[in-house]
């Protein structure tokens, strides 16, 4: 990604050349929001729903999300279900270990702020917000399979507006 | 067997060691002390009679004065059911291990070991499983157990 | 070959991984492929609902046990609502308890589904999976158009249920289930003569009745190993009583037999399902219970057969 | 042939590399499964070649033109043998179920190539992909008559369609059968496939010798 990164800042200084800039961008973006690989990070009642949005009726593949094992080979981790204080630091590792440039969606909402009801736990993270940057939250307890759906479409909406320039932050 | 024929088996056979609890509700409930624990529960388990083989449950409780166990014991072949409890003392309470009994006990114990700190004897693997590694903020079922976002409702 | 030298080592299996499905940790010592010994580790999912629980009301704590156990958030309220009734002497309406079965059958059914499914793919078919959320999508449809939830219902509080069943609930209940009952024949056929499915299961994770009973193993595992003992039918609850229902029973104890209990147990609750949308009559569905009810003083312990033991 | 025996050294040192257990775990097997299903692969294309007399593969094509009746599949009862011989151990070969264990996902993540992310990670899923369609093409050079079929579509589109038909079979084959167990697996290619495709080699050199097949 070296010469990706560094593309704007030459080709901004050359006549025109914003129009390779804005072209490379396109067909990059175009290339990520469309193939969407997952982790699979299932960990309580959300996961079943998560299961049932991969399944013969919602169909998560025809948005070009497929999961994936391991965290290397995934751009998006869906945290779906309770995050407990024991599993965060796992969390932690699994985003870690994510390749640039990866995406959090909080499904459900004891990824958002404790849920409904373990506000009051004392073995519940409160929100996964402090553990990892959230792109997309979904709320729900747990949210139906076209909640998550339209997640993921406004996660690709996102991921398509990026400019070039502000990979070079990240 | 009945619920009646039960409570009379019991009261006439077991009449030093298991007193009736009239607190319990549809099941039958009684008391056993912690120092005889061990052997009524063997005793329970090999009567030809009842044949308590099943454990279903543990489960623990803290009545801010005692700390009560409850074991749910069952049998398959006759059919029955029965709850025990022992009652403890809230300053340093110890409960012998049933896991020679009934194997099934092993992890009830533990939980109820890390949740009300409730020592079990001759326990083989009293490690910590449940709470987080790093947990050190005492025993979270206890009812005077406090923590910053711990929210006691007002009781309705 | 035999004094060649070979070295035992140690793998960290989750608490993420594809297969744990929910999450536990594995310590496993392999030797080569054969894994020698586990040590589980679990505690991620502990969320404290016990504690929860402590300082809710009892009609509070209904919703925060379908969490409990999401596979099947029925018999969660149930039991507890069971145990509430005891205690306080509450009799629930005739229409209450048909509509409480048949919910607990039909979420019966869903839970066996996802474990078919799951179970495959685990092995490596994905085909059974989708074959088996489709089927469950139909139960969803159901359950979604009585109490408006997918999974977690809110559906059996303390002396009834919460709402009625809408006009076309029974026909559209009916055809699910003759559906069910075919597909899982189509099911049977799917995989009971591949060759390396039965090579994956026969024989595998053997667990001998007595070993079963030691550890207080339940449902349809505890079936699986030859034991017969179903609380619908040993220690009645509800008004399973009054329906016609067999308790299949398998004996060599392994992965073969668990699952082929489990589709059996799937075409017997469509039994009891059928049985009760035929005996099923108008009337009230809740008994006056006020929203800050609270049970008499006194203990119990309830007991019921859910689908996953 | 020889170069798809050239992927093991890549897997072993793939997983070796990474040194991730699961990853060392998928590099052993999979060297331990591509090494043992090359013996049935080959003594089942042994058999095409004794009936082509060559090892060319233009030789192998031109041996079945004529009537589609003529191609090495429909050479009863060996050619039949010879191809789900081959298919097995192809698929083997390929890494894909029921012989994909050495990425299988629901027990070692994802195998070999579990620490690798990007590019690398594309090109080993895409040496899957090539994979796959190279046993297809040399399935149908050695049974399905290669580029032979009625005159009027043109010999290239013939081959690709061809092609393409086994690799559907083999991705409908993935996605449907459940996985094997690694011991099951050894146990499969030395004690079945591997007796089962020399017998065929005797079989088909007794009926080569005899003259006992059709040339139409």
């Amino acid at each position: 990604m070296g010469i990706i990164k560094k593309l704007p800042i030459y080709s901004e200084k050359i006549p025109g050349g914003g129009i390779v800039t804005t072209s490379v961008e396109q067909i990059l973006n175009f290339a990520q929001a469309k193939s969407l690989w997952y982790l699979l990070f299932g960990t309580a009642c959300c996961a079943i729903e998560l299961m049932c949005t991969g399944a013969s009726r919602y169909d998560f593949d025809r948005l070009g999300m497929i999961f994936r094992a391991s965290p290397r080979q995934s751009d998006l981790i869906i945290a779906a279900g309770t995050i407990t204080k024991k599993m965060a630091p796992r969390l932690r590792t699994l985003y870690d270990q994510m390749a640039e440039p990866r995406y959090v969606i909080a499904m459900g909402g004891c990824t958002i702020k404790g849920g409904p009801f373990y506000y009051d736990s004392y073995s519940v993270e409160k929100g996964i917000e402090h553990i990892i940057p959230v792109d997309v939250f979904i709320p729900g307890c747990p949210p139906r399979p076209e909640s998550l759906l339209e997640g993921c479409l406004t996660l690709q909406k996102q991921i398509q507006q990026r400019k070039l320039a502000d990979w070079q932050e990240k | 067997m009945t619920n009646e024929e039960l409570k009379s088996y019991i009261e006439t056979n077991y009449t030093s060691l298991l007193t009736h609890n009239e607190a319990g509700k549809y099941d039958l409930l009684f008391e056993v002390d912690a120092v005889n624990l061990v052997t009524v529960c063997e005793k329970l388990k090999n009567d030809p009679e009842l044949l308590f083989d099943y454990f279903c449950n543990l489960s623990g409780a803290d009545t801010t004065e005692k700390f009560e166990a409850i074991y749910n014991l069952g049998s398959i072949k006759k059919k029955i059911r029965i709850d025990i409890k022992v009652v403890l003392p809230h300053e340093n309470p110890v409960i012998d291990s049933v896991q020679t009994v009934w194997p099934a006990a092993n992890w009830y114990e533990r939980e109820m070991w890390e949740l009300y700190g409730i020592h079990i004897n001759n326990h083989d693997n009293l490690t910590r499983f449940l709470l987080h590694d790093e947990w050190d903020e005492g025993y979270p079922m206890r009812k005077d157990w406090d923590a910053p976002d711990f929210i006691r409702f007002p009781d309705l | 070959m035999t004094d060649l030298r070979t070295e035992e080592f140690d793998i960290n299996m989750g608490p993420h991984h594809p297969s744990t499905h929910g999450v536990c940790r594995l310590l496993l010592t392999m030797d080569g492929e054969k894994v020698v010994k586990v040590v589980p580790y679990i505690g991620y999912l502990h969320r404290a609902i016990e504690k929860i629980c402590e300082n809710r009301t009892y009609a509070m704590c209904i919703p925060i046990l379908d969490r409990f156990e999401y596979v099947t958030a029925m018999s969660c309220n149930y039991v507890f609502s069971l145990a509430a009734e005891r205690l306080s002497g509450i009799e629930v309406p005739e229409r209450a308890e048909y509509l409480r079965v048949i919910m607990l059958e039909l979420n019966r059914i869903a839970s066996h589904l996802i474990f078919f499914g799951t179970t495959a793919m685990d092995i490596g078919a994905l085909t059974p999976f989708l074959y088996a959320l489709r089927e469950r999508e139909y139960i969803m449809d159901l359950f979604e158009m009585t109490c408006g939830q997918r999974l977690t219902y809110n559906y059996i509080r303390v002396g009834g249920v919460s709402k009625d069943i809408p006009e076309k609930f029974i026909p559209q209940c009916k055809v699910t289930i003759s559906t069910i009952t075919e597909k899982v024949e189509e099911y049977k056929r799917l995989l009971n003569k591949n060759p390396i499915w039965k090579m994956r299961t026969i024989g595998i994770g053997k667990l001998d009745a007595d070993l079963a009973i030691a550890y207080g193993v339940s449902g349809p595992i505890l079936r699986a190993s030859g034991i017969d003992y179903d609380l619908r039918r040993d220690d009645p609850y509800s008004i399973y009583d009054r329906f016609d229902f067999n308790i299949p029973v398998y004996h060599n104890g392994d992965v073969f037999d668990r699952y082929m209990l489990r589709l059996d147990e799937i075409q017997e609750s469509c039994k009891i399902v059928a049985q009760a949308l035929e005996g099923i009559e108008e009337g009230p569905i809740r008994a006056k219970v006020s929203p800050n009810f609270k049970p008499a003083a006194g203990e119990t312990y309830t007991r019921i057969e859910n689908s996953r033991g | 042939m020889a170069i798809t025996t050239f992927t093991v050294i890549s897997l072993l040192m793939a997983g070796w590399g990474s040194n991730n257990k699961y990853a060392l775990l998928g590099g052993m097997r999979s060297a331990a499964q591509v090494v043992s299903y090359e013996v049935p692969m080959i003594a089942s294309i042994l058999v095409v070649v004794l009936f082509a007399g060559s090892l060319s593969t233009v030789d192998i094509v031109n041996s079945q033109s004529g009537n589609f009746l003529n191609w090495n599949i429909f050479r009863f009862p060996f050619g039949p043998l010879a191809f789900l011989t081959y298919l097995i151990a192809a698929i083997a070969e390929a890494n894909r179920t029921p012989f994909d264990l050495a990425e299988a996902e629901q027990e070692l993540v994802a195998g070999f190539n579990i620490e690798y992310s990007g590019m690398k990670f594309a090109m080993f899923f895409l040496d899957e992909f090539i994979n796959l369609f190279t046993v297809s093409a040399i399935a149908v050079v050695l049974f399905f008559g290669g580029w032979h079929g009625f005159e009027f579509i043109p010999s290239f589109i013939w081959f690709f369609v061809k092609t393409f038909a086994i690799v559907f079979l083999l991705i409908l084959i993935r996605w449907t059968y459940p996985r094997m167990r690694v011991d099951q697996l050894m146990e499969f290619a030395w004690k079945v496939l591997v007796p089962i495709t020399f017998l065929n080699i005797i079989i088909a050199a007794v009926f080569k010798h005899f003259g006992w097949y059709w040339e139409l």
